[in-house]
């Protein structure tokens, strides 16, 4: 639904907000014009996170556009991309996999959970580590 | 004290525990729904995490993603705030299986008071008054002799009914035997099964409640009663501190009921005693053991925040106050602002245009809404809360028309009209209501319009 | 009581006294200059009058035009706020002969403390002590006696002088000898006079304010003090109450000696006392005989409405209570936030295109801004006042933080990250600091960012 | 600086809302969409007074379009339209006026002070009534 060009991010405006925040000391800049928005935030004084936001009228949650390849994760956890640790990953960029191949785990309250590819395609992208916390809805793998 | 509490909520509530953390220098995960990924509490807390869709069953009910979502942050204690898992007792237990502090009673507590007959039965063994009757009658015999005990008027229901289906009043004997055969057969027939109780009904009760706070550590005050007896099907409209139909030593014995049973019960976190009041009388409904949507007017009226006791309990502090350290000041009123048409209460979700909040002295708003927000379909329909104080009950109810009139909330319809009608009514003024006087009275003329 | 009082200002202060009126019954009337026909004070009002245009001289200034606002609309009493005509006695005198009652002090007391002369020599009679010295000295054999009476370290200034042009400062008797001849060198130089005097010079004195409320018919009553030390060039940027630098000691001083000496003059409405503090010792420098901007930090540690009781005492009401039924409890903080950049403090007038107001337990906001209103250039830059109340001094900072998180102004620049940066230093956390500590230390600091 | 095409008054919309206020019993509704806002008020239960406001940019606060020959209030006061009671009026509407010809008087402070025409033309409308409290910059006569 959401195209590239629909998002339109103004990429100065987010440096120059982005280099206010580090000026400012400020963790959080938000800007409000008719029906735009921008808000760029800062957790920690060494990794300035930006976040841009479009108002989405329908059901789109997440600032993030979604490519059409995303496997998003199910549930809240920890992503393992390997069965165990000291084994070799379960898929790498670039590699072909078939319909229900295991792409990796989600470990949430001890359980493992595999994580299936919905369809056959080459693996774009591996957008987690291993080992890191996903939210529900996070794009973990992006299938071509 | 806690490093990092997640708060297992949404909305104005998740905002008061989210303001109460950081007052304390305590930090704050909000876990959201996809739908809520722009709500207030997410973009004020210090990390977000997303647990689920829309549905509530499949985030903010979701045991499993709040878990792990609590795992992933490192939080250190729960907060569930009010509704959705504050009164699971499961929800309690599995969280301090994990580890993790949940920020409320024990879990002991949660399930007793969780289970209407027990908890009954635990309010009169505490000696507590209940409403009289609740024995299952069969026979017409048994009944007159049931109804004895109980005393006139009586309210005749069945053991399998419910939403007032198959409920009758008898006022005498002779009534009674007259309606007994009518109400058994009904309820065989909707029910599949006649077994019959009786209770003593109350014409026109108030609603009071009292708020108490224990330490679990032998230590327990109460902050005053609420009046929450304006209501429109069994859903508060306004709330108020102290109750106008209360004279004084009506408020001291309920006060001190309620300090002294929980005590005897060692009750630990904030709470709420709820009852029915009628002719001089108290009769225990229910418990409460959590924070409520009224909260704040006895707050208002103690200057103690209950969410910083709750967390400071948890925690194993001590209350460190007694009963003579906390002054009960001036009155609070709060009205419970829905997103809902003003006459016809139909919902109205849908994105706020416009955002006004009053302020000035005595004024407090506590509201997830900011212009520009949308409103989801999926959830509670109260958007904000308006708490007023005042020296004196008058002071109070000039303050809080004051405050209606200058509260703006365009683009969703709200029931802030109905509150600005509603406050100048001769019975709310004299504080002449009983929980029945809105449907009764004032839902009925305002539908007339 | 009025039926309808005239409120002779704008901005916050206008809405502040409008909200007092609405919860007293009365009817407002709002005067404005063309520019601020769309101001929240003239959107609230019962009535609004445009009296002039943008330069306030014309209309918020102009006597005439306010009076026939107050003729045509038929008022029976005027509030002047603070600033524009409140400390104007020859107003408040042409309002009484209009037969309309002026809000505040009798004339007689506007005319004394407006006087810097007759107040000073009026707060000697009263017992109330001044910063040592204001002699003049013509030669140097002079300024050593008076320098003896005074006391060391001594500052050395022009009767003619002004802005700090020509001022010494000399702390023993060798530094007058050789400072006293330039001094009057430089005197003569700059203003054609080289007559000096000598004042006691306060190195990092505190501002320490007295809150009075008299009835004029001999009851007066004060509502603690307030430390108004966090200044920026004589401009207030924070203020608090109780002050963090007083002992138990030094507060119930002066608070005894402005209740005490107010008595004695039979002060009639609310007025504040304004102390240097150095060293133990209290001087007094003015007092102001109208509401003060901080004024709502008194209300909150004492929930007496101090507009309120300004109308109640011109309507000939007692004051009703004396010192003992008042209750000061807890800690408040008050931000001013200003139109202007947080570093520079340039003035940033313009249209506000996002407001949101911080909300929750013990935090008021007074503020005439919203969302889409232009803020004009014509005026005063204050354009909000956050004020957080706590239990104890660190509850409200941490709660002051919390809020000032959470306050969104956009589109104009605001002193609002100022304050964020404020409220974390550690001199203001441990309450160590003086009038001149924020340009000294602070200012600089923030400069060289 | 005002055109009559800026305003672009939805006249349905004024009455849909006067007719809510009616209804509802509301002293005001108040309703903003993107840049622009509406309200209406009513003051008395009898008569509806509706204002209807466009943003503007710049100067003209009052929210009335003005007309080119608007005579206007320079000061608070009470107008009168004739010199005595009882006395006929300056002028009346289809007058031909001079420049500097007085056409009412203002009563501020007790004194009476006579609104002279800024320039000859035709008495357009007469916008006050006689002894009608007035305010700064009202419009009390326009001239063609």
């Amino acid at each position: 639904m959401t195209k590239q060009s629909d998002l339109n991010v103004d990429g100065d405006l987010v440096r120059t907000l982005a280099a206010l925040l580090e000026e400012t000391g400020l963790s959080e800049i938000e800007y409000a014009q008719a029906d735009r928005r921008i808000r760029v935030a800062r957790n920690s004084p060494t990794a300035p996170a930006v976040t841009v936001s479009v108002p989405s009228a329908g059901a789109a949650p997440l600032a993030e556009a979604e490519p059409a390849g995303a496997v998003k994760a199910p549930m809240v956890g920890t992503a393992y991309l390997a069965p165990q640790p000291g084994t070799p990953h379960f898929v790498k960029v670039g590699d072909m996999v078939r319909e229900n191949q295991p792409l990796l785990v989600i470990e949430a309250m001890k359980v493992m959970n595999q994580i299936h590819a919905p369809r056959a395609g080459r693996v774009a992208e591996i957008r987690v580590g291993d080992g890191t916390p996903v939210e529900f809805g996070q794009i973990l793998i992006v299938l071509e | 004290m806690f490093e990092k509490v997640l708060i297992a909520n949404r909305g104005e509530i998740a905002l008061r525990i989210h303001r109460a953390c950081r007052e304390m220098g305590i930090r704050t995960v909000a876990v959201h729904s996809t739908v809520d990924a722009n709500a207030m509490h997410v973009r004020l807390a210090d990390e977000s995490v997303c647990i689920g869709p829309p549905p509530a069953g499949d985030s903010y009910l979701n045991i499993p993603a709040i878990l792990s979502a609590a795992s992933i942050t490192g939080a250190d204690a729960i907060h569930p705030g009010l509704g959705f898992l504050a009164e699971n007792a499961d929800f309690a237990q599995i969280v301090a299986e994990h580890d993790l502090t949940f920020i409320g009673p024990s879990v002991e507590h949660i399930r007793l008071m969780g289970d209407k007959v027990a908890a009954k039965n635990a309010a009169k063994a505490l000696g507590i008054p209940v409403v009289p009757g609740g024995q299952a009658v069969q026979t017409i015999e048994a009944a007159r002799g049931e109804a004895k005990e109980v005393g006139y008027p009586i309210l005749i229901k069945a053991t399998a009914g419910g939403g007032g289906r198959g409920m009758r009043v008898a006022r005498d004997q002779a009534a009674l035997d007259e309606l007994f055969p009518v109400a058994q057969a009904e309820a065989q027939t909707f029910f599949g099964n006649g077994t019959l109780y009786l209770e003593r009904f109350l014409e026109r009760p108030r609603h009071i409640e009292v708020q108490i706070l224990g330490d679990g550590q032998g230590a327990v005050v109460h902050l005053g009663e609420r009046d929450c007896s304006m209501q429109r099907k069994h859903q508060k409209l306004v709330e108020e501190t102290p109750s106008p139909g209360l004279n004084d030593a009506e408020r001291e014995r309920v006060r001190d009921l309620a300090v002294k049973t929980m005590t005897k019960l060692g009750y630990k976190s904030a709470g709420t005693l709820e009852f029915l009041f009628e002719n001089g009388e108290f009769f225990f409904i229910e418990m409460n053991t959590r924070l409520q949507v009224e909260h704040p007017i006895s707050e208002m009226i103690s200057r103690i925040d209950l969410v910083r006791e709750q967390i400071r309990i948890a925690a194993g502090a001590a209350l460190g106050y007694r009963q003579a350290d906390i002054r009960l000041s001036g009155h609070s009123i709060e009205c419970r602002i829905n997103a809902e048409h003003p006459d016809t209460f139909a919902p109205s979700p849908g994105t706020v245009t416009r955002y006004h909040a009053p302020g000035g002295m005595g004024v407090r708003v506590d509201s997830a809404l900011y212009q520009g927000y949308t409103v989801p379909a999926q959830y509670d329909s109260l958007v904000a809360k308006l708490i007023v104080h005042g020296t004196n009950r008058n002071e109070c109810l000039m303050r809080l028309r004051r405050a209606l009139e200058e509260f703006v909330i365009a683009g969703i319809e709200t029931t802030i009209p109905l509150h600005q009608k509603l406050v100048v009514t001769e019975e709310f003024i004299n504080g002449a209501y009983d929980i029945g006087w809105f449907e009764r009275t004032y839902d009925r003329k305002t539908g007339a319009d």
